[in-house]
């Protein structure tokens, strides 16, 4: 499965990956080479910390005001494209236009948010370059991508010493 | 009860998708013959005409608006229950929201189609869109139907993708817990999940989002379907509480609704452990408290009526509380009040079976309200002379007996294909803080050695 | 359900059927050549005459192309025709000028009626099974013609014609044409006859007619029983007066008192009703002459001879003081004073009698009491009042027409006395436009009669209760299909000659009566054809139109054939000016009427209600029952559609415990019939009132087996000395058994229902 | 200006004959449904005459009040059709198009009179009764809307016959079918744009109402209250 070179270990639990993470520290791994993947999240550990989408949130607004505007142009293009009188309202009805304009900036933020999500965290992405499925029966992987061919042997001893149940090395060749 | 691990979660919730009891074929078996039954009068209606259904001058709306208030009215339960709960961070929310998610999504779907079942011509239903056609005609924005069509499709997008973004970790469990074509269909649902940091945090990230996003929606769709009525100078249609009425009506009997699925699923999928006393009786404190609000609007209502006694609302207000619509109107307010009421405030009723008796009574409480809400103001409308009663025929009948079979039907369908309680979140909330931990500690060591 | 039907509904493009859908049978019928050229979608506006009612109301037909399903020379086809679309009143006609009642407007379903009869037809069951066989004409008037010509010889009238009461030159046809066989008789029937009031008024002023009441001149209207709004004498004419003296005259109102024990719909308009007692409408009128006399507001001698028809009139009617009399009527006689007060005081007043009020024992008295009542209040022959109109009779062959008017004395009830009496008394009846099985009492035994008699032909357009037990039928053709001419009697003060070319050919294989009787008469040959020397029915109607040009029409055109075809253009003639008959003393001598108490069949004990049957103002006496049109528009009153009712007073009803809706069994000393109840306070405790012209066995696929026929409970009574049937007369008992089903169309009889107060 | 067509109804001269319910049906087409149906509340009668009874016998009044469509300009029936199938004409008419109408019936329940009647099948006339049908007016599907037109066929035929005449519609001129029937002339139909046409002259009378006139629907029908009989004063 795996398409890349790395190493990684399955921790039992998060206190042994948080020690993993810090042994990996430790060794010097630049963070953005270290790898964590666990069944579930671990906000409460330093090893899940890695990039929190802070700008997220003000998408989902501007997503909206385009719904919004879409919404408006729409409920105006289509009543002034089709003018009948109707209970002697006028052509461009306020209040209903509001309505309209209303569900589409939800529907707009909502829209949006869907699509930060996917893009965001790269999805769907069917093919992951690395991945254990041992992650879903409750193992936490914490590991390093294409490590030095020098730096392995430390490495793998240093996740075994902080607890990893079993440590595993792919390489780009060893692909399935 | 014995703290569970992960693992043992993980199985317990994955095994009803596994192979299926005669039982369950069996429920299917009627409630599919039940659904099949009504979509053939639906489709004698269709053939023959409206006339089949009970409805005439002056009531032309029946049946099939009551079951889409009520339907629409039910799908708050989840979304809106859902959001309030992760919004307030209710950590006993984890195992009660996708229940309440799915409520959402089924009952949304079959009472969004009653817009349809219910017009003169259904094969026409799609000029309700807006689109340059070459009729050269675009609907008309000053319907209140069109802002039911806008509304509804909003809600709609977004209580699927409410339901759908949480799943999609536990379609990876699933995925990399099977085998064969399982294991392809979920892992293709499971859009390649891995569970790293950069995912979690914007999956839970965008459910907050989302969070705040459904919130108005639903209180929006709601106060529509309210004002499909009271735009309409009906007397005790055209009334200003209506919108707030009909979104507390909604809660109350989505509320209702999840309570009594939550009661079903414990039992027959064995979930004992997971949904536990404490969901129900927290639920239940909320439908109490909802019921109280019902009651305070139906008062408010009927107060301002009959002070203000204008003649024509008086004749519907005489209908609904003497005349002949009275035996329901009490009905209601004994299935919405008289009997959740104390069984709700008093703490040692308030149990699963308690909840779920109380529950049952307001969901048939709320049908009546709608159908009390819509009836006798249209047969009791303004000039004597045109009065009229309506009776609804075998038709309207088992077309509504069908949506209840098809509501059944989906969700039986739906925990045979996903965990009905969200897994993760179950697992996550689950951890203890890291510091002075002894039991994760002890598991710790044991991994050492 | 079939197997077929699911698929169809399981492809629900099936759904969208449209009103014809394809495969329609039309598309492989051959296609005929026209007979008329018309401008597709180009109307134009035929004249015509109603003929649904003796009003004889003038119309206009509004006629389009259209494409008919017809038979040509025995074969099925398509023709394009001109088919009559609409029928309005005609504007030009001093009768209805422009207006029409609901009937008249429901007119134009008889000519397009599903269950027309499309051919002649034979029996071929036994009588009454309605079992027929299509015949041709030429059989069929071999047939009339085989069994009529044994009937020259023989001296003793054993040909009986019954025929709805006929005017205009038909009279003459059908006169002459019985008259040409020795005493034979005529019958006309009706059951609304405005028999009494023609013998009143020809007591009381020496014109045996109905009155002309031109209301738009009025300032007081008090009516006895007289449905003149609806079905009475000439509804639409009176109607248009009755708008111009409500609202016609800027600041001058005039004022309507209604005196019936239920409300009609005429009632229902009134300023005031006032609920007498049933066949007290005499006494009540007298009562209001003898407080005018008291009070000197009028002299005693100013009735003339119709005051001298009462006894007392000239000692100021002693016995008929209010007080006196008040129980007796049941209206207070503060009130009785105050009437004849306004009444005094309100000139032009009039006073009306009609339906009921005639239709008591005592009719006769009541009749000549309101005219005595109108000749104290000085309103006879002035508008405003009640006039006569001078009629039109048609000068063609008079001699036999008054030989026929001679013949014109027996009822229905007499002719079937005579049939049971003497079994060959009459050989052959014909038929037209009556239905006397359906419109007379059980007890009259019609229907026993007419089965003895061995031959019977029918000139109907429909299978009813009467032509059901012809030998031979002869479909009349619609009057739209036929020449038509009339000769009203009442409604305008102007002499009256409608006439009217057909508006559209006919649809099926029908002739015209007159037609067929010309036809007949000619094969017969002999005093017959002498009788009827022409050909067709339009010959004779433009001989008739001659003889009135020379007589009247002279200054209108310059000869006789322009008056001809101006007439028909104009849909008739008549007379520039009003010129009501003067009335004469009438007849002198005879006794002066006592006052009479009604006399009514059975005993007050057990049968503790007045039956009022009364006629419905879309069926009026059942012969428009057959009209969809007629059966969906709902009642004025009870708003009852497809059905009848009887009506029952809200307390008694109460009292009985019968609620709206409930089944009640009706029950005369001569039968029972079962109908819902219709709950109302617009009837007195002790009447129950009930529709004529529901309740037909056998009357198209629209009236047949509906409601019940009240007329068929009531006692043969007959009032005074005449022969006209008292319809009012009858007691009945009433008991709930059961629900019954009744569709109203109004949901609530009160505007403002108890739901509307505040509690 | 365009006109403005309305109507007067007299209520002090009608006498509750139904001419007008039946000269409708002729003239517009009207299908009837039979008993069954009419039990269930389809029957259609585009104006109906109201009968209302008050008070107990010997005291009773009854009033007879012909409604039809009130073509209101503020009508409630006309924006909350989803598809224009109700829509207000530049004559001041509240259209309803056939073809557009898909049967929510919200208009039949926004509209205060209930005067538009829905058809709940396929309209029947048994051969050859179809022969009578008016070819001016269209015959409506199963599941759509009908309503009262004030017979805009002749209203439309009274002006184009004007135009052809170079010239303006005479007052009177054009009569809907119940108008032209009425016997009592109770009914006056005319341009309430011409202030001195009879309608409007009408219009202004002191009997005049509107009927539910408090709901701001701006009916363009002008009823006329019973009048009384002031002859004891000047007796």
């Amino acid at each position: 499965m795996a398409t890349v070179n790395s190493i990684y270990g399955l921790f039992p639990g998060p206190h042994a990956a948080e020690r993993g993470m810090n042994a990996l520290r430790a060794a010097g791994v630049a963070p953005d080479k270290i790898v964590v993947m666990s069944p579930e999240p671990f906000e409460e550990y330093g090893f899940a910390q890695a990039d929190r989408p802070k700008w997220m949130p003000w998408l989902a607004p501007l997503g909206g005001l385009v719904g919004g505007v879409c919404g408006f142009s729409l409920a105006w293009y289509t009543q002034t494209a089709y003018s009948q009188i109707t209970g002697g309202m006028p052509i461009v009805a306020p209040w209903p236009t509001a309505i309209i304009v209303y569900e589409l900036t939800m529907l707009g933020a909502i829209l949006t948010t869907v699509l930060t999500l996917l893009i965001g965290s790269r999805l769907p992405n069917w093919k992951p370059k690395l991945y254990d499925p041992e992650v879903s029966h409750g193992k936490i992987l914490i590991g390093v991508l294409d490590p030095s061919a020098a730096a392995r042997a430390d490495l793998e001893n240093r996740l075994r010493g902080a607890g990893a149940g079993e440590v595993k090395v792919t390489s780009s060749s060893a692909a399935d | 009860m014995a703290q569970k691990t992960p693992e043992q979660i993980s199985d317990d919730l994955l095994r009803p998708l596994s192979g299926v009891s005669a039982r369950y074929l069996a429920a299917m078996a009627c409630l599919l013959a039940i659904v099949i039954a009504a979509a053939f009068a639906f489709g004698w209606q269709v053939y023959n005409g409206l006339g089949v259904s009970g409805l005439r001058s002056p009531v032309y709306w029946g049946f099939y608006i009551t079951n889409f208030v009520f339907w629409i009215g039910l799908s708050h339960a989840g979304t809106l229950i859902s959001a309030i709960l992760r919004l307030a961070n209710a950590t006993w929310r984890r195992p009660v929201t996708r229940c309440a998610e799915v409520i959402t999504v089924f009952a949304l779907l079959i009472g969004a189609t009653f817009p349809i079942v219910h017009l003169g011509r259904p094969w026409l239903a799609f000029w309700l869109a807006p689109y340059p056609s070459e009729r050269g005609i675009w609907p008309n924005f000053r319907s209140p139907l069109l802002w039911d069509f806008f509304a509804i499709n909003t809600y709609l997008i977004g209580s699927v993708t409410f339901l759908l973004l949480p799943m999609i970790p536990d379609f990876a469990l699933i995925r990399d817990r099977s085998s064969g074509w399982k294991q392809k269909i979920y892992g293709a649902v499971a859009l390649g999940w891995c569970g790293t940091p950069r995912q979690w945090h914007r999956l839970e990230k965008a459910m907050q989002i989302m969070a705040v996003a459904i919130i108005p929606v639903a209180v929006s769709v709601h106060s529509i379907v309210s004002w499909d009525f009271a735009m309409a100078i009906v007397p005790m249609w055209h009334s200003t509480i209506f919108a707030p009425y009909f979104v507390a009506g909604a809660i109350f009997s989505g509320i209702a609704a999840l309570i009594l699925a939550m009661a079903l699923l414990r039992k027959f999928l064995h979930l004992e452990e997971y949904l536990l006393p404490i969901h129900f009786e927290n639920l239940g404190k909320l439908l109490l408290v909802m019921s109280l609000l019902w009651v305070y609007f139906v008062f408010a209502e009927r107060l301002t009526t009959w002070y203000g006694n204008e003649t024509s609302e008086m004749a519907v207000f005489w209908l609904t509380q003497t005349g002949s619509y009275s035996p329901l109107f009490w009905t209601m307010v004994t299935c919405n009040f008289l009997i959740p009421f104390p069984i709700l405030a008093i703490k040692k009723l308030r149990t699963i079976t308690g909840t779920a008796i109380a529950s049952f009574t307001i969901v048939i409480g709320m049908w009546l309200e709608r159908f009390l809400i819509i009836v006798p103001s249209l047969s009791h409308k303004y000039l004597p002379y045109s009065w009229g009663t309506y009776r609804p025929t075998w038709v309207e009948i088992t077309i509504t007996a069908g949506t209840f079979a098809a509501m059944g039907l989906l969700y039986m369908l739906f925990s045979k294909a996903a965990p009905i309680i969200s897994i993760w979140e179950l697992k996550w909330g689950r951890h203890e803080e890291p510091v002075h931990d002894p039991v994760l500690a002890r598991r710790d060591e044991e991994a050492m050695a | 359900m079939e197997r077929r039907d699911f698929l169809k509904i399981s492809a629900l493009g099936g759904a969208t059927a449209a009103l014809e859908g394809c495969g329609n049978p039309d598309h492989q019928l051959i296609r005929f050549v026209p007979e008329e050229d018309l401008v597709p979608g180009l109307a134009t506006w035929k004249p015509s005459i109603c003929t649904l009612c003796p009003a004889g109301c003038g119309l206009i037909v509004r006629v389009m192309q259209g494409e008919a399903e017809v038979v040509r020379h025995g074969q099925l086809g398509l023709l394009k025709m001109g088919l009559a679309k609409k029928l309005e009143g005609n504007p030009a006609h001093p009768i209805n000028q422009g207006k029409l009642c609901p009937r008249g407007q429901g007119g134009l379903q008889v000519t397009y009626h599903p269950d027309r009869i499309k051919n002649p037809l034979q029996r071929t069951g036994p009588r009454g099974s309605g079992q027929f066989q299509e015949i041709t004409w030429d059989e069929a008037l071999k047939q009339l013609v085989s069994q009529l010509s044994p009937l020259q010889a023989n001296k003793s009238g054993q040909l009986a014609f019954v025929t709805s009461p006929l005017h205009g030159l038909r009279k003459n046809i059908v006169g002459n044409f019985t008259a040409s066989f020795k005493n034979a008789q005529v019958v006309e029937f009706a059951l609304f006859d405005g028999g009494v009031i023609r013998a009143a008024n020809s007591a009381s002023f020496g014109v045996n007619a109905p009155p002309t009441v031109n209301l738009s001149q009025s300032n007081y209207v008090i009516s006895f029983g007289a449905d003149f709004l609806g079905t009475w004498n000439s509804p639409v004419a009176q109607s248009i007066g009755y708008g111009q003296m409500r609202q016609g005259r800027p600041g001058q109102r005039g004022k309507f008192v209604q005196v019936e024990p239920r409300i009609s719909q005429t009632g229902a308009t009134a300023d005031e009703w006032i609920p007498a007692q049933p066949g007290t409408e005499g006494i009540f009128a007298l009562s209001l002459a003898h407080v005018i006399l008291r009070e000197k507001l009028r002299p005693a001698t100013a009735a003339g001879h119709a005051g001298s028809l009462i006894e007392g009139w000239s000692q100021g009617l002693p016995d008929y003081a209010p007080e006196k009399i008040e129980t007796q009527i049941g209206v207070p006689a503060a009130t009785i004073a105050r009437i004849a007060r306004e009444v005094a005081g309100h000139e032009p007043a009039v006073a009306l009698i009609g339906d009921a009020a005639t239709a008591q024992t005592n009719g006769l008295f009541n009749a000549l009491a309101v005219n005595a009542l109108n000749a104290l209040l000085g309103s006879v022959g002035k508008p405003g009042g009640i006039q006569f109109g001078p009629a039109w009779t048609p000068q063609v062959a008079k001699s036999a027409s008054s030989e026929s008017e001679k013949s014109v004395a027996h009822s229905v009830q007499k002719l079937a006395e005579q049939i049971h009496s003497a079994p060959d008394a009459v050989k052959v009846l014909l038929v037209y436009n009556a239905n006397p099985v359906f419109a007379t009492p059980a007890t009259w035994q019609v229907r026993e009669a007419f089965e003895k008699v061995p031959f019977i032909a029918s000139f109907g357009s429909f299978v009813d209760e009467t032509s059901a037990l012809a030998d031979l039928i002869l479909p009349d053709s619609s009057p739209l299909e036929s020449w038509l001419d009339d000769a009203p009697i009442s409604g305008s003060a102007k002499t009256v000659a409608s006439l009217a070319p057909p508006a559209m050919n006919p649809l099926h294989n029908t002739r015209s009566m007159p037609d067929v009787l010309l036809d007949v008469a000619h094969q017969l040959g002999g005093d017959p054809a002498k009788a009827l020397p022409w050909k067709t029915y339009d010959e004779a109607l433009k001989a008739a139109f001659a003889a009135l040009y020379k007589e009247q029409g002279t200054r209108s055109a310059k000869d006789a054939d322009e008056f001809w075809t101006k007439a028909q253009d104009q849909g008739g003639w008549w007379s520039a000016e009003e010129k009501g008959i003067v009335p004469s003393g009438g007849k002198a001598g005879g006794a002066p009427a006592k006052s009479a108490a009604p006399e009514f069949d059975g005993a007050p004990g057990e049968f503790s209600f007045h039956f009022l049957p009364f006629a419905s103002q879309l069926f009026y006496d059942g012969s428009l029952a057959h009209l969809p049109w007629m059966q969906e528009a709902p009642d004025p009153l009870s708003t009852v559609m497809w059905g009848t009712w009887v009506e029952i007073n809200t307390q008694t009803a109460a009292k009985l415990g019968i609620q709206q809706g409930d089944l009640l069994e009706v029950a005369s000393q001569h039968g029972k019939l079962q109908a819902p109840a219709l709950v109302t306070p617009g009837i007195a405790p002790d009447v129950v009132a009930m529709p004529v012209g529901q309740g037909h066995e056998n009357f198209t696929r629209y009236a047949s087996s509906r409601g019940a026929n009240p007329i068929s409970i009531l006692a043969s009574m007959t009032v005074g000395n005449t022969s006209s049937l008292a319809w009012a007369a009858t007691r009945v008992k009433v008991s709930p058994v059961g629900r019954g089903t009744m569709v109203l169309f109004g949901g609530s009889m009160s505007e403002a229902p108890p739901e509307l107060r505040h509690r | 200006m365009a006109h403005q067509w309305g109507m007067v109804i007299d209520l002090d001269k009608c006498t509750g004959c139904e001419a007008c319910v039946v000269a409708c049906h002729a003239e517009n087409n009207i299908a009837t449904v039979g008993e069954d149906q009419a039990g269930r509340g389809r029957a259609k009668h585009w104006i109906r005459v109201e009968r209302y009874y008050e008070g107990e016998f010997p005291d009773v009044k009854t009033k007879f009040m012909p409604v039809l469509c009130q073509q209101c300009d503020a009508a409630p029936c006309e924006p909350v059709c989803p598809t224009f199938a109700s829509y207000h004409t530049s004559e001041g008419l509240n259209g309803q198009v056939y073809n557009r109408c898909i049967g929510t019936r919200y208009c039949a329940n926004a509209c205060p009179y209930n005067v538009r009647f829905f058809n709940f099948y396929n309209p029947v006339w048994e051969k050859p009764l179809h022969l009578q049908l008016n070819p001016d007016v269209s015959v409506r599907e199963v599941g759509v809307m009908e309503k009262c037109t004030f017979c805009v066929q002749r209203i439309k035929a009274g002006e184009i016959q004007a135009a052809a005449e170079k010239r303006d519609v005479k007052d009177g001129e054009i009569q809907p079918a119940c108008v032209q029937s009425c016997p009592t002339t109770a009914m006056v139909f005319g341009d309430l744009s011409d202030p001195h046409s009879q309608v409007s002259r009408l219009a202004r009378s002191n009997r005049a109402t509107k009927l539910l006139g408090e709901l701001g629907t701006l009916p363009k029908v002008t009823y006329l209250q019973k009048d009384s009989w002031h002859g004891a004063e000047d007796a």
